[in-house]
């Protein structure tokens, strides 16, 4: 990433302006876009894509795939299966783009959007649904997958990023080895637009900063916080803030995967190597509702989401795989297969999913059980057992 | 004389309470257009506009802060906190600063600040959406502390909370916006905003609760009454101050006492309580007052919640062992 | 056998858990080269470096928010919170961060932050400074909250806290940093960390305090010889949980107890206690639990600390009233 | 102020340097100054102090003044006579500068060191003292001068500000109404660059942005946070900080009383217009302790003090009065006896002051009395009056 002042952002990229929806105000902007809306591969003077055709196509299966995974979550949900849904609808590229740019030992702090990267890190769809269906906080264990707990306070992880970030420099594992080929570790923190107006998020920008932590702050800047638009969080564009910090920042075509792998893959690279934080923001658009209890007619027009869906992150790789990589039917129709399996495993373990049993969960409050809470699971455990065989 | 539901109480509150002083104003996440995630606000900022009614960005910290400021200028903010779990970033600024500012200017400015927190479990939702933090301001010398637990209380003690030259942290009960009740507008606010209310009164027992565990506390009373048992059921309304005159009569007359809140036990609002009224009852209590809460644990995810909160039942076992003690 | 202030027992526990776990990491404001204002990391960085003792940004949430990174990275994260009036822009990520994590992740991911907290009044600081917040933090389902009283009990209970694997809010009494005990190092750490100590045997009446209280009630107890009582202390050291088993034999033992502490009255530890002891000892008291804290406001202007702190001829009011009963 | 980028801070300084300590890390970085340590006035392309020697010899009486008030506060907490006494040596430029750039309407919102602002505000330096003493928390009313309470809990105060500046924006009171020859009004919220770190002064920037209110946040960055430089809150200068919120940012010589003046007005007339906010750096040093409680030995060392010495705020103003306008001794002379009125005028007022009453403070927790704190009340004053009369 080149710096004209040091430690201030690059304003140097390529003259592709964001979209700007028919009713938004704000003006346009520049990104880094490397795939069009049309599937016409573009160059950028500061990012390249250097992957192949099958890497392509890779993550037009997971985009697929995600995209499958969530609508059958929302169906789940809309049948009583979920207490609610947050949908990653139209986030697909910014999603895949930033996870597929992760190395192994890379760390990820998620929202509780982040259904796409989950996938990327190897975690089972079926353990996002629990959250949402109400038997746990996260069952996966955030240290199989190096893919951290969803966390719905908004902000709060881009801390936790930051200080995981500030162990991996601790231990050591900063600054690539190139004797023994190894690239040392980064952290991820995802976040939303309205998230970047929490306290926590900016002191995680002064504690990256200052410490030179190796995390990227990967924004999905999808333009709206529930009903809030962009301009509620800030009058000027998103990737800006980070120059305040001593840090670069980059706005790039959200609903790109090729940009989006190429842009977080230089910043996750700048990390790993020791040269401290980088702003991401994608610039993207939430198609769907907030979450399945939102009602979006209440604060947006529908002329938005049509303009947006001419952006489609999916279908502009379609169409270059189509028309550029000579792919053909037989390849979308195996995703499509895949995606129905998938989505009926997904349906199937929902369904079976085993209730959970509150006396269970007296023991996780403490790793050390406190004498009283043992005494109220005891107490409780009695009571509930005394309507046994009720009915 | 219409029926109106919990949430349309409060929204006919805040729309009276502007009406009547131009200095109110309200401001919070996602209050404008969307009217608030349970739409209490609905159809306020149509009407008084977006200066007056104030879509924050996403920080309560600041929705406090600057609540604080537009104070100092005369106005009075009435602030929702969008969810219980979501109040904490702006504690700081609520304990430091609101609950203080009397005491440090040494009365001469004043806070009349509202922080509605929708409250409680019950709806399903994820975590972080379903607490009961109410000893974690109740405790806090300068703040007062009210909850309302039906649709005409909630009409009129939001009015008195923005009237009161006080700051009020304003608990609703969120599983009850929709539990409905005839509201007579014209009646006027008659009962005060700091007092107990006898709900149903009684011989054997008394349950002490609020906001969302007054339904539950009348239903158990009736249940109870197959037992043979004449409960008496007080709604607190007001947990900071406590109305003490009121659960002491209470107390003096009925000689056992459960309290029944959702929050976990240990230092709830039971355990105020239960101090205060054995210190003063002493000699008049035929069992010591029981307590049946929400546990020691963090809030369960939703499938359990049913089991964790205070229902009819578990009030009853309550009951069941204030009598027997 | 060395004479060492309660301050320097913290500085060494911490000293000797840094050299027993190269893991141990301390973190917060003005800790290295200054030491913390009240000195008590003085020579852990020029010992330890820079990356394990970490000056911070002047940002509280910063610091546990960043410690629950590291937390979560494999490092015991001690967070130093330079006064007990600026732990609230932290109070976000220790309410629902910090004491969540265990639950949420159903016992896979641990919270080993000792955060430490200089707390309490009399030491004639301007506001801010004095504050006795242990019931925000007790009322926090996984939180453990404890609260050292003497030097030798502070080397050892910080290390005790910084192996605990649940998160611990570790309150130090800054007026007692200067008070000075024999310490034994040899001897090992044998009394639990969770553990209410008899400091000394009575039999008329019981006094349950900790921090700075601790001494104050000591000194309470020989007074109280003159008037031909014999009181019994009990120093309670872990404020949540509470150790329920020796509180309760201790009033079962003398049939009356006060609660001491600074902490305002209403919803401080001695209403818990109170609630608790009623509910188990009921048919052994002989008066109700009382109590003698701080008063229902903000802490005063240090000229006044003196009036408004428990003090001796307080505690000693409290038990006559509770003698007298 | 102009603006190359629309939001985005200006980087056309004069080519003047903001001095670095000896022992200071950080790079040079320009700043605005009208007035040179050596007491020769240069000029700048964006501001322009215009005042005449008059107000210049009013400034270095307000300097002067606000430097013995500090000197006999500290002497008086050495003597017993106040528990804490937080000095404002070095700064009295940055804060008179400041202060006399303020309108009758405009309102302050302080730290806890703004001693000199309090001063222009015209509020009775021995008010000053009560806090720091333990008798009140600030004894002054902020409506009488509009100057709000000393906020000791670090930043919360730029919030304050900015919702005061959201207030004046709701009366109307922004905007100037030029056939009434009104200004509209401002609010001016202090801070240091300690504090820049904290959440809520960066949630005060976006409130600010956000709602283009009409304040000015004023940092005076004197190097240090107690014993943290500046290097542990920052990697870039402070005033950067802004441009990422999409206000502008200056940095101006904090030690330099004509261009904070101009620059403070400049930044107001902005605010008052109807402009929204800007982040005014004022780039001084702390040459005190940075309270009587601490010991700066331990942390910093005494060359950077010397060199320091050379930047003082009111020997360069003395330098220029002598120098180029004509200013003879009589002037400084009478101001010093002044001073020592002054002093005395504390010193006497400081020991007279009546211990409060702690009876009296039960009223003030609440302005309707709760119940309970009558009785506790009742009690207390009960048990008090049981030791009257006893030595
Ligand atoms: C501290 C906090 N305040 C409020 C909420 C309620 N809330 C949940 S999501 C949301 C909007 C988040 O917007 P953004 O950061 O843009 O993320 P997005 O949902 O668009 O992905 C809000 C206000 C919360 N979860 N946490
Ligand atoms: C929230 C909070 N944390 C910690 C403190 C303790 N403290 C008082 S002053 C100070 C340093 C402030 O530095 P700066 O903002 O640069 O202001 P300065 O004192 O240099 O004027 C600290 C850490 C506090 N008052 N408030
Ligand atoms: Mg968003
Ligand atoms: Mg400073």
């Amino acid at each position: 990433m080149s710096e004209s002042v040091p430690g201030i952002a690059p304003e140097v990229f390529a003259p592709v302006k964001a979209p700007v929806s028919p009713t938004q105000a704000s003006e346009e902007v520049e990104f880094v876009q490397l795939l069009t809306p049309e599937g016409e591969r573009v160059e950028h003077p500061d990012y390249s894509f250097d992957l192949d055709d099958e890497a392509v196509k890779g993550f037009y299966r997971d985009m697929t795939l995600v995209r499958r995974i969530d609508t059958e979550a929302t169906a789940l949900q809309r049948q009583g299966e979920l207490g609610i849904w947050a949908s990653l609808l139209g986030q697909e590229a910014a999603q895949i783009g930033s996870g597929r740019a992760l190395n192994k030992k890379d760390m990820v702090f998620p929202t509780y959007r982040e259904h796409g990267v989950a996938w990327c890190q190897g975690v089972d769809p079926l353990n996002l649904l629990g959250l949402f269906r109400g038997v746990d906080q996260g069952a996966w264990d955030p240290r199989d997958n190096n893919f951290h707990l969803y966390t719905i306070v908004i902000g709060a992880q881009t801390l936790h990023a930051t200080g995981y970030a500030m162990g991996q420099q601790r231990d050591g594992a900063v600054g690539g080895d190139p004797d023994n080929d190894t690239d040392g570790e980064a952290t991820i923190a995802y976040f939303g637009d309205g998230a970047s107006s929490q306290g926590d998020v900016n002191e995680a920008f002064i504690y990256a900063s200052v410490f030179n932590a190796p995390v990227v702050f990967f924004c999905q800047n999808n333009q709206w916080a529930i009903s809030e638009p962009i301009d509620r969080q800030t009058r000027i564009p998103l990737y800006q803030r980070a120059a305040g910090f001593g840090f670069p920042g980059v706005r790039v075509d959200g609903n790109d995967v090729l940009a989006t792998y190429a842009v977080t893959q230089q910043a996750l690279k700048r990390a790993r190597e020791g040269s401290g934080p980088t702003l991401v923001e994608a610039y993207t658009y939430r198609m769907g509702a907030h979450t399945t209890s939102d009602d979006p007619t209440k604060y947006r027009l529908s002329e938005d989401l049509e303009y947006w869906k001419l952006k489609d992150p999916i279908e502009r790789v379609k169409a270059y795989l189509t028309r550029s990589a000579g792919v053909d039917s037989d390849f979308f129709d195996a995703i499509e297969a895949e995606a129905d399996g998938i989505a009926a495993r997904l349906r199937e373990g929902c369904l079976s999913m085993p209730d959970p049993t509150l006396t269970d969960f007296f023991d996780h409050a403490y790793v050390e059980q406190t004498p009283q809470l043992a005494e109220q699971k005891a107490q409780y455990a009695a009571y509930a057992a005394s309507f046994e065989g009720e009915n | 004389m219409a029926k109106i539901s919990l949430g349309k109480g409060i929204n006919m509150g805040l729309r009276a309470a502007m009406e009547n002083d131009p200095k109110v104003l309200i401001m919070g996440e996602d209050i404008g257009k969307l009217g608030g995630v349970f739409r209490v606000t609905e159809g306020l900022q149509k009407d008084f506009g977006e200066d007056r009614v104030i879509d924050t960005p996403l920080a309560e910290s600041g929705i406090i802060g600057t609540a604080v400021g537009l104070a100092l200028r005369g106005y009075r903010p009435v602030c929702e906190i969008q969810f219980d779990g979501f109040v904490f970033p702006a504690y700081d600024q609520i304990i430091n600063q609101v609950a203080k500012m009397h005491y440090r200017s040494m009365g001469k400015l004043k806070m009349p600040i509202v922080i509605r927190i929708p409250f409680g479990g019950g709806i399903g939702a994820v975590e972080h959406h379903s607490e009961s933090p109410e000893t974690l301001f109740a405790h806090v010398a300068g703040l007062k502390v009210v909850a309302c637990g039906d649709p005409v209380d909630a009409y009129w003690m939001i009015q008195q909370a923005i009237a009161s030259d006080d700051p009020v942290v304003f608990f609703e009960p969120k599983r009850r916006y929709h539990e409905k009740a005839e509201l007579d507008e014209s009646a006027g606010a008659t009962y005060p905003l700091y007092k107990a209310k006898v709900v149903r009164e009684g011989t054997d027992a008394t349950l002490f609760c609020y906001g969302p565990m007054v339904k539950t506390c009348l239903q158990a009373a009736e249940a109870a009454l197959e037992d043979g048992r004449n409960l008496e059921v007080v709604d607190l309304r007001t947990i900071a101050p406590l109305d003490l005159a009121t659960i002491f009569e209470s107390v003096k007359k009925t000689r056992r006492a459960v309290v029944v809140h959702e929050a976990p036990l240990s230092l709830g609002t039971g355990s105020e309580l239960a101090a205060r009224v054995t210190e003063e009852c002493f000699y008049h209590l035929e069992a010591p007052v029981l307590r049946v809460a929400g546990f020691d644990t963090p809030y369960p995810p939703s499938r359990m919640e049913e089991e964790y909160l205070p229902d009819l039942d578990r009030v009853l076992e309550g009951v069941d062992r204030v009598m027997e003690y």
